[in-house]
């Protein structure tokens, strides 16, 4: 307890237009800014289709969402698309409260939400 | 701890993001002790975070300098949190805000409102002129809580 | 987080046993954003949670009202946190505690201010008649930690 | 984090003299006096060999230690010990400080502690 109110952000690119965002610890006003930066300089180049990965996010509040929401309508802009990967039962609740459930695609794991974002990108 | 009854802990931070955190882990150990389980605390932990967020993002725009003040009150069987911070204050009827049986329309904003009434049991926001806002929140333990340690 | 050099943060606590931990939360979470590293941040929440302890347990002995005040001092490269209780106080030099160069006896006492001695960068005990104990501890931000996020 | 600042104690006895006592979260001056129960409660029943697993003990301070070493004094006056089983590096580090790596035997694992005391036991 103590050191986990940081946040770490770590991303991976998978092919020229695929890149996954890895957001591990706790995510407000104060952390998530990283992580929009994170994401805007994947799209800046080019990647557009995005896999977030929140498998280890402990706490996410309004403004990450605001940013994920954000982030969304800017890939959906460019044909792209975001998932997001393994909230916890707890961030689905609030993705439920904010109704956001119905806007973002929820994944499992990262392989199944990149196999999605590629049979999308086929499809279209 | 029924017997901390009327306690209160009170809580002063700098208007700046970096203080949300402090706000929220100091606010989890007093629901800890008052009994309330995991879920509950994990939501007055967000409710918690969505006030101090505007208060320094809303409440203290501009200015560099004022301290928003946290305030715990411990009721036999309620928690009660107010966040106040020294700024102009707002209309809640009319600020933006997601509107929970309105239509979802993809905004980035207005969420933190949503959230706070989602989360606790009663909220209230009261802005005096001159006085600034203060965002007052209830959350009740539930019966098969308040069993602790 | 040096741009927030010379910002306070300030607690206060009924002086009861179970918001000690509410104490060393908030101030692990200061600590933690100006950019202590884990072994730090550790050391500061014991010294903290002692020198509480005995604002509660000696301070505060016999009185079951009143409030024990933390402050934090968020300095360039140090931390100073003050704890103070409306008590008698004491006198430091004699009071009963194990000295680190002493011999060892088996004591089940007098642990707490040699923790805070040890723990912190500095320390120091003012006692004022009327005006209760005020303990005042420095840590200080290491070279290579200071790099957050 | 937020409830791990509770404490939890499990107590299990192994034959008529040896008892375990893990002390799981956080000890301070609010949660310690439990700890401190379970152990009076034991010596009363005429348990003064005991085992105390630190396994899992994340946090522990001066009324922590002082319980400790009470309760160590009296099991020694009734021939009996009490040994303390993997603190983690910052306990370990607390023991230093206050010197009571001189007073206390310490053990990796519970069978290792026990076995210890057995011995003890019939060296005596
Ligand atoms: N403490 C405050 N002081 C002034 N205005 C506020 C305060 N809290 C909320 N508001 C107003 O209410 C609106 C809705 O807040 P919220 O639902 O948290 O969404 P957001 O902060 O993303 O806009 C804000 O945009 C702001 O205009
Ligand atoms: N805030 C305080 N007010 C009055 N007396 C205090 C205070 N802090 C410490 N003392 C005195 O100093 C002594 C040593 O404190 P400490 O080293 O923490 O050990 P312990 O609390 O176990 O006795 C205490 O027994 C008490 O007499």
């Amino acid at each position: 307890m103590g050191n986990t109110i940081n946040l770490e952000v770590q991303t991976r690119t998978i092919d020229e237009r695929t890149a996954i965002v890895a957001l591990a610890g706790e995510m407000d006003v104060y952390t998530t800014p990283q992580a929009k930066e994170a994401m805007l300089d994947l799209l800046a180049k080019g990647y557009h289709h995005l896999v977030v990965n929140l498998q280890r996010t402990e706490y996410l509040d309004s403004t990450a969402l605001g940013v994920l929401v954000g982030t969304l309508k800017r890939v959906r802009e460019q044909g792209g698309d975001l998932r997001l990967v393994a909230p916890s039962a707890r961030i689905r609740r609030l993705l439920e409260i904010t109704r956001l459930v119905n806007v973002f695609h929820i994944d499992e794991t990262e392989e199944e939400a990149t196999a999605n974002l590629t049979q999308e990108g086929t499809e279209s | 701890m029924a017997a901390c009854t009327g306690c209160h802990v009170e809580l002063r931070l700098p208007n700046r993001p970096e203080f949300v955190a402090v706000a929220r882990l100091a606010v989890a150990a007093v629901a800890t002790r008052m009994g309330f389980d995991i879920a509950d605390i994990e939501d007055i932990k967000v409710a918690i975070g969505e006030a101090c967020t505007n208060a320094i993002e809303h409440g203290c725009a501009g200015a560099n300098t004022g301290m928003i003040t946290l305030r715990c009150e411990l009721g036999e069987d309620e928690l009660v949190i107010t966040v106040h911070d020294p700024g102009d204050g707002f209309d809640p009827t009319t600020a933006s805000r997601q509107h929970r049986h309105g239509t979802m329309t993809l905004s980035e904003r207005g969420l933190g409102m949503l959230l706070i009434e989602s989360l606790m049991d009663a909220s209230e926001v009261t802005c005096t002129p001159g006085n600034g806002t203060l965002v007052r929140m209830v959350k009740r333990v539930r019966a098969t809580e308040a069993k602790e340690r």
